[in-house]
Protein backbone atom coordinates (compact mmCIF):
# COMPACT_ATOMS: atom_id res chain seq x y z
CA UNK A 1 0.00 0.00 0.00
CA UNK A 2 1.20 3.25 -0.80
CA UNK A 3 1.60 6.48 1.09
CA UNK A 4 -1.34 7.90 -0.62
CA UNK A 5 -3.70 4.57 0.24
CA UNK A 6 -2.53 4.88 3.61
CA UNK A 7 -3.10 8.68 4.22
CA UNK A 8 -7.01 8.20 2.02
CA UNK A 9 -7.90 5.79 4.26
CA UNK A 10 -6.96 7.48 7.18
CA UNK A 11 -10.15 9.42 6.30
CA UNK A 12 -11.80 6.94 4.97
CA UNK A 13 -11.85 4.62 7.56
CA UNK A 14 -12.99 7.69 10.59
CA UNK A 15 -15.52 8.49 8.22
CA UNK A 16 -17.06 5.27 7.67
CA UNK A 17 -16.89 5.43 11.88
CA UNK A 18 -19.32 8.46 11.64
CA UNK A 19 -21.69 7.15 9.66
CA UNK A 20 -21.83 3.92 11.73
CA UNK A 21 -22.47 6.36 15.08
CA UNK A 22 -24.87 8.12 12.80
CA UNK A 23 -27.13 5.25 12.46
CA UNK A 24 -26.38 3.97 16.11
CA UNK A 25 -27.52 7.31 17.31
CA UNK A 26 -30.60 7.27 15.05
CA UNK A 27 -31.80 3.84 15.96
CA UNK A 28 -31.01 4.21 19.64
CA UNK A 29 -31.42 7.97 20.55
CA UNK A 30 -35.23 8.56 22.33
CA UNK A 31 -37.07 11.48 20.22
CA UNK A 32 -36.83 12.71 16.58
CA UNK A 33 -34.99 15.52 17.62
CA UNK A 34 -32.23 13.81 19.42
CA UNK A 35 -32.23 11.68 16.11
CA UNK A 36 -31.72 14.39 13.94
CA UNK A 37 -28.63 15.53 16.02
CA UNK A 38 -27.14 12.16 15.43
CA UNK A 39 -27.69 12.06 11.89
CA UNK A 40 -26.40 15.68 11.26
CA UNK A 41 -22.95 14.29 12.08
CA UNK A 42 -22.64 11.53 10.28
CA UNK A 43 -23.81 13.55 6.99
CA UNK A 44 -21.59 16.77 7.61
CA UNK A 45 -18.02 14.53 8.92
CA UNK A 46 -18.22 11.28 7.40
CA UNK A 47 -19.36 12.40 3.73
CA UNK A 48 -16.33 14.85 4.11
CA UNK A 49 -14.30 12.74 5.45
CA UNK A 50 -14.67 9.98 2.76
CA UNK A 51 -14.58 12.63 -0.06
CA UNK A 52 -11.81 13.82 1.26
CA UNK A 53 -9.47 10.48 0.81
CA UNK A 54 -11.18 9.84 -2.18
CA UNK A 55 -10.22 13.14 -3.38
CA UNK A 56 -6.55 12.05 -2.02
CA UNK A 57 -6.39 8.92 -3.64
CA UNK A 58 -7.53 9.73 -7.20
CA UNK A 59 -5.34 12.50 -7.32
CA UNK A 60 -7.20 14.45 -10.22
CA UNK A 61 -8.01 18.04 -9.62
CA UNK A 62 -11.43 17.20 -11.84
CA UNK A 63 -12.54 14.57 -9.01
CA UNK A 64 -11.52 16.72 -6.29
CA UNK A 65 -13.68 19.75 -7.46
CA UNK A 66 -16.97 17.33 -8.11
CA UNK A 67 -16.26 15.96 -4.44
CA UNK A 68 -16.13 19.37 -3.18
CA UNK A 69 -19.13 20.29 -4.88
CA UNK A 70 -21.12 17.13 -3.36
CA UNK A 71 -19.88 17.81 0.03
CA UNK A 72 -21.12 21.71 -0.43
CA UNK A 73 -24.25 20.28 -1.52
CA UNK A 74 -25.21 17.48 0.84
CA UNK A 75 -24.25 19.40 3.75
CA UNK A 76 -26.53 22.63 2.72
CA UNK A 77 -29.11 20.02 2.00
CA UNK A 78 -28.48 18.02 5.86
CA UNK A 79 -28.30 21.37 7.13
CA UNK A 80 -31.87 22.35 5.59
CA UNK A 81 -33.09 19.33 6.11
CA UNK A 82 -32.26 19.41 9.64
CA UNK A 83 -33.99 22.99 10.38
CA UNK A 84 -37.23 21.94 8.32
CA UNK A 85 -37.89 18.69 10.48
CA UNK A 86 -36.69 20.35 13.75
CA UNK A 87 -39.43 23.67 12.86
CA UNK A 88 -42.38 20.82 11.74
CA UNK A 89 -41.62 18.57 15.34
CA UNK A 90 -41.99 21.90 16.92
CA UNK A 91 -45.34 22.95 15.75
CA UNK A 92 -46.32 19.33 16.55
CA UNK A 93 -47.35 18.94 12.48
CA UNK A 94 -45.28 15.79 12.07
CA UNK A 95 -48.23 13.13 12.69
CA UNK B 1 -13.53 -14.80 -5.43
CA UNK B 2 -14.29 -11.17 -5.32
CA UNK B 3 -14.78 -9.72 -1.74
CA UNK B 4 -17.65 -7.79 -3.45
CA UNK B 5 -19.67 -10.51 -2.81
CA UNK B 6 -20.69 -10.01 0.36
CA UNK B 7 -21.79 -6.48 -0.93
CA UNK B 8 -23.88 -8.47 -3.54
CA UNK B 9 -25.58 -10.35 -1.81
CA UNK B 10 -26.11 -8.10 0.83
CA UNK B 11 -27.75 -5.54 -1.53
CA UNK B 12 -30.08 -8.68 -3.46
CA UNK B 13 -31.25 -9.14 -0.64
CA UNK B 14 -31.79 -5.65 0.64
CA UNK B 15 -33.46 -5.26 -2.43
CA UNK B 16 -35.90 -8.42 -2.16
CA UNK B 17 -36.54 -7.63 1.68
CA UNK B 18 -37.44 -3.87 0.63
CA UNK B 19 -39.72 -4.70 -2.17
CA UNK B 20 -42.03 -7.08 0.49
CA UNK B 21 -41.76 -4.68 3.25
CA UNK B 22 -42.96 -1.87 0.58
CA UNK B 23 -46.14 -3.63 0.07
CA UNK B 24 -46.32 -5.57 3.32
CA UNK B 25 -46.03 -2.50 5.80
CA UNK B 26 -49.25 -1.07 7.17
CA UNK B 27 -48.67 2.35 7.39
CA UNK B 28 -48.49 3.85 3.84
CA UNK B 29 -46.14 6.85 4.74
CA UNK B 30 -43.21 4.12 5.84
CA UNK B 31 -44.00 2.26 2.27
CA UNK B 32 -43.62 5.34 0.28
CA UNK B 33 -39.88 6.28 2.01
CA UNK B 34 -39.32 2.37 1.72
CA UNK B 35 -40.08 2.64 -1.81
CA UNK B 36 -37.71 5.51 -2.01
CA UNK B 37 -34.59 3.85 -0.11
CA UNK B 38 -35.46 1.11 -2.99
CA UNK B 39 -34.93 3.81 -5.51
CA UNK B 40 -31.57 4.56 -3.94
CA UNK B 41 -30.74 1.27 -3.84
CA UNK B 42 -31.53 0.14 -7.53
CA UNK B 43 -29.30 2.96 -8.24
CA UNK B 44 -26.47 1.20 -6.31
CA UNK B 45 -27.53 -1.57 -7.74
CA UNK B 46 -26.91 -0.83 -11.19
CA UNK B 47 -23.64 0.46 -10.41
CA UNK B 48 -22.86 -2.74 -9.54
CA UNK B 49 -23.78 -4.07 -12.57
CA UNK B 50 -22.00 -1.58 -14.54
CA UNK B 51 -24.42 0.42 -15.88
CA UNK B 52 -23.18 4.00 -14.60
CA UNK B 53 -26.05 5.89 -17.28
CA UNK B 54 -29.38 3.75 -15.48
CA UNK B 55 -27.58 4.83 -12.24
CA UNK B 56 -27.85 8.12 -13.32
CA UNK B 57 -31.19 8.06 -14.09
CA UNK B 58 -32.40 6.37 -11.86
CA UNK B 59 -30.65 8.55 -9.07
CA UNK B 60 -32.19 11.63 -10.58
CA UNK B 61 -35.82 10.50 -11.25
CA UNK B 62 -35.97 8.30 -7.86
CA UNK B 63 -34.37 11.21 -6.13
CA UNK B 64 -36.19 13.86 -7.63
CA UNK B 65 -39.45 12.98 -8.85
CA UNK B 66 -40.94 10.13 -7.89
CA UNK B 67 -40.53 11.02 -3.84
CA UNK B 68 -41.87 14.25 -4.59
CA UNK B 69 -44.71 12.91 -6.71
CA UNK B 70 -45.96 10.09 -4.21
CA UNK B 71 -45.76 12.65 -0.68
CA UNK B 72 -48.07 14.79 -2.65
CA UNK B 73 -50.35 12.33 -3.37
CA UNK B 74 -50.23 11.33 -0.31
CA UNK B 75 -51.03 14.28 1.37
CA UNK B 76 -54.29 15.09 -1.08
CA UNK B 77 -55.34 11.33 -0.68
CA UNK B 78 -55.37 11.36 3.40
CA UNK B 79 -58.44 9.86 4.66
CA UNK B 80 -59.62 8.48 1.88
CA UNK B 81 -61.58 4.95 2.76
CA UNK B 82 -59.75 1.94 2.17
CA UNK B 83 -61.19 -0.46 -0.15
CA UNK B 84 -62.53 -4.14 0.65
CA UNK B 85 -59.74 -6.63 0.93
CA UNK B 86 -58.86 -9.58 -1.70
CA UNK B 87 -60.91 -12.75 -0.59
CA UNK B 88 -58.01 -15.79 0.72
CA UNK B 89 -59.43 -18.15 -2.21
CA UNK B 90 -58.31 -15.43 -5.12
CA UNK B 91 -55.00 -14.30 -3.16
CA UNK B 92 -53.90 -18.13 -3.35
CA UNK B 93 -55.01 -18.55 -7.00
CA UNK B 94 -53.69 -15.28 -7.74
CA UNK B 95 -50.06 -15.97 -5.88
CA UNK B 96 -49.90 -19.53 -7.56
CA UNK B 97 -50.77 -17.80 -11.33
CA UNK B 98 -48.05 -15.24 -10.66
CA UNK B 99 -45.58 -17.65 -8.90
CA UNK B 100 -45.68 -20.10 -12.10
CA UNK B 101 -45.33 -16.33 -14.37
CA UNK B 102 -42.20 -15.72 -12.24
CA UNK B 103 -40.87 -19.38 -12.45
CA UNK B 104 -40.98 -18.98 -16.56
CA UNK B 105 -39.77 -15.99 -16.30
CA UNK B 106 -36.72 -17.11 -14.16
CA UNK B 107 -36.42 -20.33 -16.53
CA UNK B 108 -36.11 -18.21 -19.27
CA UNK B 109 -33.15 -16.26 -17.68
CA UNK B 110 -31.35 -19.12 -16.07
CA UNK B 111 -32.11 -21.00 -19.76
CA UNK B 112 -30.50 -17.89 -21.81
CA UNK B 113 -26.96 -17.97 -22.54
CA UNK B 114 -24.98 -15.23 -20.30
CA UNK B 115 -22.36 -13.57 -21.35
CA UNK B 116 -23.46 -13.88 -24.95
CA UNK B 117 -22.73 -11.56 -27.44
CA UNK B 118 -25.22 -9.07 -27.76
CA UNK B 119 -25.03 -6.21 -29.58
CA UNK B 120 -22.49 -4.22 -28.37
CA UNK B 121 -19.91 -5.68 -31.24
CA UNK B 122 -23.01 -3.66 -33.70
CA UNK B 123 -22.84 -0.56 -31.88
CA UNK B 124 -18.71 -0.23 -31.26
CA UNK B 125 -18.34 -0.90 -35.54
CA UNK B 126 -20.88 1.98 -36.22
CA UNK B 127 -19.89 4.19 -33.16
CA UNK B 128 -17.51 6.42 -35.11
CA UNK B 129 -20.31 7.04 -37.80
CA UNK B 130 -22.86 8.12 -34.70
CA UNK B 131 -21.64 11.85 -34.11
CA UNK B 132 -20.96 10.82 -30.32
CA UNK B 133 -18.30 8.87 -28.71
CA UNK B 134 -20.51 7.51 -26.16
CA UNK B 135 -22.21 3.91 -27.13
CA UNK B 136 -25.64 4.85 -25.26
CA UNK B 137 -25.76 8.13 -26.09
CA UNK B 138 -25.62 6.66 -29.82
CA UNK B 139 -28.20 4.30 -29.26
CA UNK B 140 -30.55 6.25 -27.67
CA UNK B 141 -30.22 9.43 -30.05
CA UNK B 142 -29.03 7.68 -33.46
CA UNK B 143 -29.18 3.82 -33.69
CA UNK B 144 -32.66 3.69 -31.78
CA UNK B 145 -34.16 7.19 -32.07
CA UNK B 146 -37.16 6.13 -32.94
CA UNK B 147 -37.68 4.61 -29.21
CA UNK B 148 -36.85 7.75 -27.86
CA UNK B 149 -39.02 10.09 -30.16
CA UNK B 150 -41.75 7.59 -28.69
CA UNK B 151 -40.65 8.31 -25.37
CA UNK B 152 -40.76 12.14 -25.42
CA UNK B 153 -44.38 11.90 -27.12
CA UNK B 154 -45.30 9.77 -23.97
CA UNK B 155 -43.89 12.28 -21.58
CA UNK B 156 -46.14 14.65 -23.61
CA UNK B 157 -49.16 11.96 -23.20
CA UNK B 158 -48.64 11.95 -19.53
CA UNK B 159 -48.77 16.15 -19.09
CA UNK B 160 -51.84 15.89 -20.93
CA UNK B 161 -53.60 13.06 -18.91
CA UNK B 162 -52.80 14.42 -15.79
CA UNK B 163 -54.35 18.31 -16.56
CA UNK B 164 -57.04 16.49 -17.86
CA UNK B 165 -58.54 14.47 -14.40
CA UNK B 166 -56.62 17.32 -12.63
CA UNK B 167 -58.67 18.58 -9.80
CA UNK B 168 -59.43 21.77 -8.01
CA UNK B 169 -56.46 23.54 -5.96
CA UNK B 170 -55.58 21.78 -2.77
CA UNK B 171 -55.47 24.58 0.44
CA UNK B 172 -51.97 25.86 -0.04
CA UNK B 173 -49.20 24.39 1.84
CA UNK B 174 -47.62 27.20 3.54
CA UNK B 175 -44.07 28.12 2.17
CA UNK B 176 -41.18 26.15 3.79
CA UNK B 177 -39.86 29.68 5.79
CA UNK B 178 -36.99 32.18 5.29
CA UNK B 179 -33.88 29.23 5.50
CA UNK B 180 -35.73 27.29 2.71
CA UNK B 181 -35.59 30.66 0.44
CA UNK B 182 -32.19 30.96 1.25
CA UNK B 183 -31.34 27.52 0.66
CA UNK B 184 -32.70 27.56 -2.62
CA UNK B 185 -30.87 30.77 -3.97
CA UNK B 186 -27.67 28.69 -3.42
CA UNK B 187 -29.47 25.07 -4.81
CA UNK B 188 -31.33 26.19 -7.49
CA UNK B 189 -28.14 27.38 -9.24
CA UNK B 190 -25.84 24.61 -8.68
CA UNK B 191 -28.79 22.30 -9.75
CA UNK B 192 -29.12 24.26 -13.36
CA UNK B 193 -25.29 24.22 -13.74
CA UNK B 194 -25.16 20.10 -12.65
CA UNK B 195 -28.03 19.63 -15.33
CA UNK B 196 -26.46 21.30 -17.98
CA UNK B 197 -23.56 19.42 -17.48
CA UNK B 198 -24.85 16.04 -17.27
CA UNK B 199 -26.29 17.09 -20.88
CA UNK B 200 -23.01 18.11 -21.82
CA UNK B 201 -21.30 15.45 -20.56
CA UNK B 202 -23.54 12.83 -22.23
CA UNK B 203 -21.62 12.91 -25.70
CA UNK B 204 -18.50 11.27 -24.31
CA UNK B 205 -20.05 9.31 -21.07
CA UNK B 206 -22.60 8.51 -18.93
CA UNK B 207 -25.38 11.30 -19.07
CA UNK B 208 -27.09 12.53 -21.27
CA UNK B 209 -30.61 14.17 -21.39
CA UNK B 210 -33.31 12.05 -19.52
CA UNK B 211 -30.17 12.31 -16.80
CA UNK B 212 -29.88 16.33 -17.32
CA UNK B 213 -33.50 16.62 -17.83
CA UNK B 214 -34.59 14.92 -14.47
CA UNK B 215 -32.14 17.17 -12.50
CA UNK B 216 -33.45 20.12 -13.88
CA UNK B 217 -37.21 19.16 -13.25
CA UNK B 218 -36.49 18.74 -9.84
CA UNK B 219 -34.51 21.98 -9.86
CA UNK B 220 -38.46 23.00 -11.33
CA UNK B 221 -39.61 21.01 -8.24
CA UNK B 222 -37.94 22.66 -5.58
CA UNK B 223 -38.73 26.42 -7.18
CA UNK B 224 -42.21 25.28 -7.02
CA UNK B 225 -41.84 23.92 -3.76
CA UNK B 226 -40.21 27.74 -2.51
CA UNK B 227 -42.64 29.32 -4.38
CA UNK B 228 -39.49 31.04 -6.26
CA UNK B 229 -41.82 30.35 -9.33
CA UNK B 230 -45.53 30.72 -9.14
CA UNK B 231 -47.44 29.25 -12.11
CA UNK B 232 -49.70 31.91 -13.66
CA UNK B 233 -52.59 32.03 -16.34
CA UNK B 234 -50.12 33.66 -18.88
CA UNK B 235 -48.08 31.32 -18.50
CA UNK B 236 -50.13 28.31 -20.05
CA UNK B 237 -48.74 29.02 -23.76
CA UNK B 238 -45.06 28.79 -22.34
CA UNK B 239 -45.85 25.61 -21.10
CA UNK B 240 -47.51 24.42 -23.99
CA UNK B 241 -44.47 25.53 -26.24
CA UNK B 242 -42.24 23.83 -23.42
CA UNK B 243 -44.12 19.90 -23.44
CA UNK B 244 -44.37 20.16 -27.56
CA UNK B 245 -41.06 21.01 -28.35
CA UNK B 246 -38.84 17.99 -27.39
CA UNK B 247 -41.21 16.47 -29.77
CA UNK B 248 -41.40 18.61 -32.44
CA UNK B 249 -37.77 19.78 -32.86
CA UNK B 250 -37.01 15.86 -32.79
CA UNK B 251 -39.98 15.18 -35.14
CA UNK B 252 -38.35 17.70 -37.74
CA UNK B 253 -34.82 16.93 -37.75
CA UNK B 254 -35.87 13.45 -38.01
CA UNK B 255 -38.18 14.25 -40.97
CA UNK B 256 -35.78 16.72 -42.49
CA UNK B 257 -32.87 14.60 -43.16
CA UNK B 258 -35.49 11.88 -44.48
CA UNK B 259 -35.11 13.84 -48.10
CA UNK B 260 -32.94 12.67 -50.94
CA UNK B 261 -31.07 9.30 -50.64
CA UNK B 262 -31.46 8.90 -46.92
CA UNK B 263 -34.76 7.67 -44.41
CA UNK B 264 -36.19 9.55 -41.82
CA UNK B 265 -33.74 9.64 -38.69
CA UNK B 266 -30.47 8.46 -40.64
CA UNK B 267 -28.22 11.90 -40.10
CA UNK B 268 -25.40 12.50 -42.32
CA UNK B 269 -22.37 11.58 -40.33
CA UNK B 270 -20.64 15.04 -40.86
CA UNK B 271 -23.59 16.91 -38.94
CA UNK B 272 -24.60 13.82 -37.09
CA UNK B 273 -23.18 15.32 -33.92
CA UNK B 274 -24.30 18.66 -34.23
CA UNK B 275 -28.04 17.33 -34.51
CA UNK B 276 -27.93 14.96 -31.90
CA UNK B 277 -26.56 18.08 -29.45
CA UNK B 278 -29.84 20.10 -30.96
CA UNK B 279 -32.25 17.57 -29.93
CA UNK B 280 -30.52 16.64 -26.90
CA UNK B 281 -30.63 20.58 -25.66
CA UNK B 282 -34.23 20.91 -26.45
CA UNK B 283 -35.49 17.28 -25.43
CA UNK B 284 -33.75 18.05 -22.08
CA UNK B 285 -35.67 21.51 -21.63
CA UNK B 286 -39.19 19.56 -22.77
CA UNK B 287 -38.36 16.89 -19.80
CA UNK B 288 -37.48 19.24 -17.51
CA UNK B 289 -40.37 21.37 -18.05
CA UNK B 290 -42.84 17.61 -18.14
CA UNK B 291 -41.80 16.69 -14.97
CA UNK B 292 -42.33 19.72 -12.93
CA UNK B 293 -45.45 19.78 -14.53
CA UNK B 294 -46.32 16.16 -13.40
CA UNK B 295 -45.33 17.33 -9.57
CA UNK B 296 -47.25 20.61 -9.96
CA UNK B 297 -50.54 18.21 -11.32
CA UNK B 298 -52.85 21.06 -12.71
CA UNK B 299 -53.28 23.49 -15.20
CA UNK B 300 -52.36 26.69 -13.51
CA UNK B 301 -55.55 29.09 -13.31
CA UNK B 302 -56.17 32.32 -12.20
CA UNK B 303 -56.45 32.30 -8.03
CA UNK B 304 -59.51 34.34 -8.03
CA UNK B 305 -61.63 32.10 -9.69
CA UNK B 306 -63.15 29.03 -7.89
CA UNK B 307 -62.48 25.86 -9.81
CA UNK B 308 -65.80 24.53 -8.60
CA UNK B 309 -69.23 26.91 -7.64
CA UNK C 1 -3.85 0.36 -6.78
CA UNK C 2 -3.00 -2.34 -4.07
CA UNK C 3 -4.73 -5.15 -3.25
CA UNK C 4 -4.91 -4.58 0.34
CA UNK C 5 -6.33 -0.79 -0.89
CA UNK C 6 -9.22 -2.62 -3.19
CA UNK C 7 -9.78 -4.81 0.09
CA UNK C 8 -10.47 -1.73 2.30
CA UNK C 9 -12.87 -0.11 0.02
CA UNK C 10 -14.60 -3.39 -0.34
CA UNK C 11 -15.05 -3.06 3.31
CA UNK C 12 -15.84 -0.16 3.97
CA UNK C 13 -18.47 -0.41 1.34
CA UNK C 14 -20.13 -3.34 3.00
CA UNK C 15 -20.16 -1.28 6.43
CA UNK C 16 -21.81 1.54 5.21
CA UNK C 17 -24.54 -0.99 3.19
CA UNK C 18 -24.72 -2.60 6.59
CA UNK C 19 -25.46 1.07 8.02
CA UNK C 20 -28.77 1.28 5.63
CA UNK C 21 -29.74 -1.71 6.13
CA UNK C 22 -29.58 -1.16 10.14
CA UNK C 23 -31.11 2.01 9.90
CA UNK C 24 -34.30 0.39 8.35
CA UNK C 25 -35.55 -0.21 11.44
CA UNK C 26 -36.17 2.77 11.98
CA UNK C 27 -38.16 3.60 8.93
CA UNK C 28 -40.09 0.07 9.90
CA UNK C 29 -40.37 1.41 13.66
CA UNK C 30 -41.63 5.40 12.80
CA UNK C 31 -43.04 6.23 15.16
CA UNK C 32 -43.50 9.62 13.61
CA UNK C 33 -43.18 10.33 10.23
CA UNK C 34 -40.57 13.13 10.94
CA UNK C 35 -38.46 9.70 12.13
CA UNK C 36 -38.89 7.71 8.87
CA UNK C 37 -38.42 10.73 6.87
CA UNK C 38 -34.96 11.41 8.74
CA UNK C 39 -33.97 7.97 8.15
CA UNK C 40 -34.45 8.27 4.18
CA UNK C 41 -31.92 11.39 4.77
CA UNK C 42 -29.30 9.75 6.20
CA UNK C 43 -29.43 6.85 3.74
CA UNK C 44 -29.17 9.37 1.19
CA UNK C 45 -25.78 10.87 2.38
CA UNK C 46 -24.69 7.05 3.06
CA UNK C 47 -25.76 6.08 -0.38
CA UNK C 48 -23.82 9.14 -2.14
CA UNK C 49 -20.60 7.80 -0.21
CA UNK C 50 -20.94 3.95 -0.87
CA UNK C 51 -20.74 5.50 -4.80
CA UNK C 52 -17.52 7.83 -4.21
CA UNK C 53 -16.06 4.42 -2.42
CA UNK C 54 -17.05 2.92 -5.86
CA UNK C 55 -16.07 5.29 -8.07
CA UNK C 56 -12.45 5.15 -6.57
CA UNK C 57 -12.56 0.82 -6.49
CA UNK C 58 -13.69 0.80 -10.16
CA UNK C 59 -11.78 4.03 -11.24
CA UNK C 60 -14.81 4.83 -13.20
CA UNK C 61 -15.11 8.64 -13.21
CA UNK C 62 -18.84 8.69 -14.07
CA UNK C 63 -19.63 7.20 -10.98
CA UNK C 64 -18.65 10.68 -9.36
CA UNK C 65 -21.17 11.75 -11.73
CA UNK C 66 -24.20 10.02 -9.77
CA UNK C 67 -22.81 10.84 -6.41
CA UNK C 68 -23.23 14.29 -7.70
CA UNK C 69 -26.69 13.45 -8.96
CA UNK C 70 -27.30 12.45 -5.50
CA UNK C 71 -26.12 15.30 -3.61
CA UNK C 72 -27.83 17.93 -5.56
CA UNK C 73 -31.32 16.16 -5.19
CA UNK C 74 -31.00 15.24 -1.45
CA UNK C 75 -32.93 17.87 -0.66
CA UNK C 76 -36.11 17.74 -3.09
CA UNK C 77 -37.69 14.57 -1.23
CA UNK C 78 -37.50 16.18 2.38
CA UNK C 79 -38.67 19.81 1.49
CA UNK C 80 -41.42 17.72 -0.44
CA UNK C 81 -41.96 15.89 2.63
CA UNK C 82 -42.08 18.94 4.84
CA UNK C 83 -44.34 21.03 2.40
CA UNK C 84 -46.87 18.24 2.54
CA UNK C 85 -47.08 17.75 5.83
CA UNK C 86 -47.69 20.94 7.81
CA UNK C 87 -50.68 21.98 9.52
CA UNK C 88 -53.53 22.14 7.33
CA UNK C 89 -53.02 18.48 6.01
CA UNK C 90 -56.53 17.40 5.79
CA UNK D 1 -21.89 -16.80 -8.21
CA UNK D 2 -21.18 -13.48 -10.07
CA UNK D 3 -23.12 -10.01 -9.71
CA UNK D 4 -25.48 -11.27 -12.63
CA UNK D 5 -26.90 -14.11 -10.89
CA UNK D 6 -27.24 -12.62 -7.93
CA UNK D 7 -28.78 -9.39 -9.07
CA UNK D 8 -30.83 -11.56 -12.02
CA UNK D 9 -32.11 -13.72 -9.31
CA UNK D 10 -33.04 -10.50 -6.67
CA UNK D 11 -34.48 -9.25 -9.94
CA UNK D 12 -36.79 -12.13 -10.18
CA UNK D 13 -37.88 -12.17 -6.33
CA UNK D 14 -38.95 -8.19 -7.12
CA UNK D 15 -40.58 -8.84 -10.08
CA UNK D 16 -43.21 -12.07 -8.26
CA UNK D 17 -43.58 -9.64 -5.02
CA UNK D 18 -44.45 -7.11 -7.24
CA UNK D 19 -46.78 -9.14 -9.62
CA UNK D 20 -48.46 -10.82 -6.92
CA UNK D 21 -49.20 -7.81 -5.00
CA UNK D 22 -50.64 -6.02 -8.03
CA UNK D 23 -52.94 -8.25 -8.30
CA UNK D 24 -54.14 -8.65 -4.67
CA UNK D 25 -53.70 -5.16 -2.80
CA UNK D 26 -56.39 -3.22 -2.54
CA UNK D 27 -55.22 0.28 -1.72
CA UNK D 28 -54.64 2.14 -5.21
CA UNK D 29 -51.52 4.03 -4.07
CA UNK D 30 -50.17 -0.02 -3.27
CA UNK D 31 -51.13 -0.88 -6.08
CA UNK D 32 -49.31 0.99 -8.31
CA UNK D 33 -45.93 0.61 -6.18
CA UNK D 34 -46.47 -3.01 -6.84
CA UNK D 35 -46.43 -2.37 -10.62
CA UNK D 36 -43.46 0.11 -10.68
CA UNK D 37 -41.50 -2.52 -8.24
CA UNK D 38 -42.62 -5.43 -10.86
CA UNK D 39 -41.30 -2.86 -13.50
CA UNK D 40 -38.01 -2.95 -11.93
CA UNK D 41 -37.76 -5.96 -11.40
CA UNK D 42 -38.04 -6.63 -15.29
CA UNK D 43 -35.24 -4.34 -15.78
CA UNK D 44 -32.62 -6.05 -13.62
CA UNK D 45 -33.22 -8.96 -16.10
CA UNK D 46 -32.52 -6.44 -18.96
CA UNK D 47 -29.40 -4.71 -17.58
CA UNK D 48 -28.17 -8.03 -16.08
CA UNK D 49 -28.60 -9.56 -19.73
CA UNK D 50 -26.66 -6.63 -20.92
CA UNK D 51 -23.83 -7.31 -18.01
CA UNK D 52 -20.17 -8.45 -19.14
CA UNK D 53 -17.37 -10.23 -17.04
CA UNK D 54 -15.47 -7.31 -16.28
CA UNK D 55 -12.96 -6.48 -18.85
CA UNK D 56 -16.10 -7.07 -21.50
CA UNK D 57 -17.71 -3.40 -22.22
CA UNK D 58 -21.37 -3.85 -21.67
CA UNK D 59 -24.24 -3.99 -24.14
CA UNK D 60 -25.28 -0.47 -24.30
CA UNK D 61 -29.13 -1.45 -26.28
CA UNK D 62 -30.72 -3.06 -22.89
CA UNK D 63 -28.92 0.43 -20.93
CA UNK D 64 -31.05 2.65 -23.44
CA UNK D 65 -33.88 0.59 -23.61
CA UNK D 66 -34.33 0.76 -19.55
CA UNK D 67 -33.48 4.58 -19.23
CA UNK D 68 -36.41 4.61 -21.75
CA UNK D 69 -38.48 2.64 -19.73
CA UNK D 70 -37.58 4.95 -16.39
CA UNK D 71 -39.13 7.91 -17.85
CA UNK D 72 -41.57 5.88 -18.78
CA UNK D 73 -42.50 4.42 -16.08
CA UNK D 74 -42.29 7.88 -13.98
CA UNK D 75 -45.11 9.34 -16.79
CA UNK D 76 -47.19 6.43 -15.94
CA UNK D 77 -46.99 6.89 -12.57
CA UNK D 78 -47.73 10.64 -12.53
CA UNK D 79 -50.74 9.58 -14.15
CA UNK D 80 -52.12 6.80 -11.73
CA UNK D 81 -51.51 9.05 -8.91
CA UNK D 82 -53.58 11.87 -10.55
CA UNK D 83 -56.27 9.01 -11.06
CA UNK D 84 -56.03 8.21 -7.93
CA UNK D 85 -56.70 11.88 -6.67
CA UNK D 86 -59.74 12.43 -8.77
CA UNK D 87 -60.96 8.95 -7.41
CA UNK D 88 -60.17 10.19 -3.91
CA UNK D 89 -61.91 13.20 -4.31
CA UNK D 90 -65.06 11.53 -5.89
CA UNK D 91 -65.64 9.60 -3.08
CA UNK D 92 -64.92 12.21 -0.97
CA UNK D 93 -67.81 14.23 -2.28
CA UNK D 94 -70.19 11.45 -2.39
CA UNK D 95 -69.60 10.77 0.73
CA UNK D 96 -70.70 14.32 1.48
CA UNK D 97 -74.05 13.73 -0.06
Amino acid sequence: MSGLEALALALMVPGTVFFVAGTVGMLRFPDAVSRLHALTKADGLGLVLIAAGAAVAAGSAGVALRLVLICVLVGLAGALGAHLIARLVRSGGEG
Amino acid sequence: MDAMIVFDLALALALVGLAWAVLATEDLFAAVVLFIVFGLMTALAWVRLAAPDVALAEAAIGAGVTGALLLTTLRRTAGAATPEVTPPAVSWGVGALSLAVTAGLGAAFLGAPSQGPGLEGAIAGNLAASGVEHPVTAVLLNYRAYDTLMEVVVLFAAVVAVWSVAQAPEAETPAPGPVYAGFARLALPAAAVVGAYLLWAGATMPGGAFQGGAVLGALGILALLARSYVPAPEHRAMARAAFIAGTAVFALVALAVGFGPRVAFEYPPALAKPLILLIEAVVTLSIAATLAALFFGREPEPLSVEARP
Amino acid sequence: MSPAFALSLTVLMTVLLACILGGLLRVLRGPTRADRMLAAQLFGTTATAVLILMALATGDRSLIDVALAFAVLAAVTVVAFVATSGRGAP
Amino acid sequence: MSPDLIYGLAGLGVFGIGLFRALTLAAPLRRVLALKLCAVGASFLLIVAAYREPPGAADAVPHALVITGIVVMVSAMAVALALIHRIAVLEREGGHD
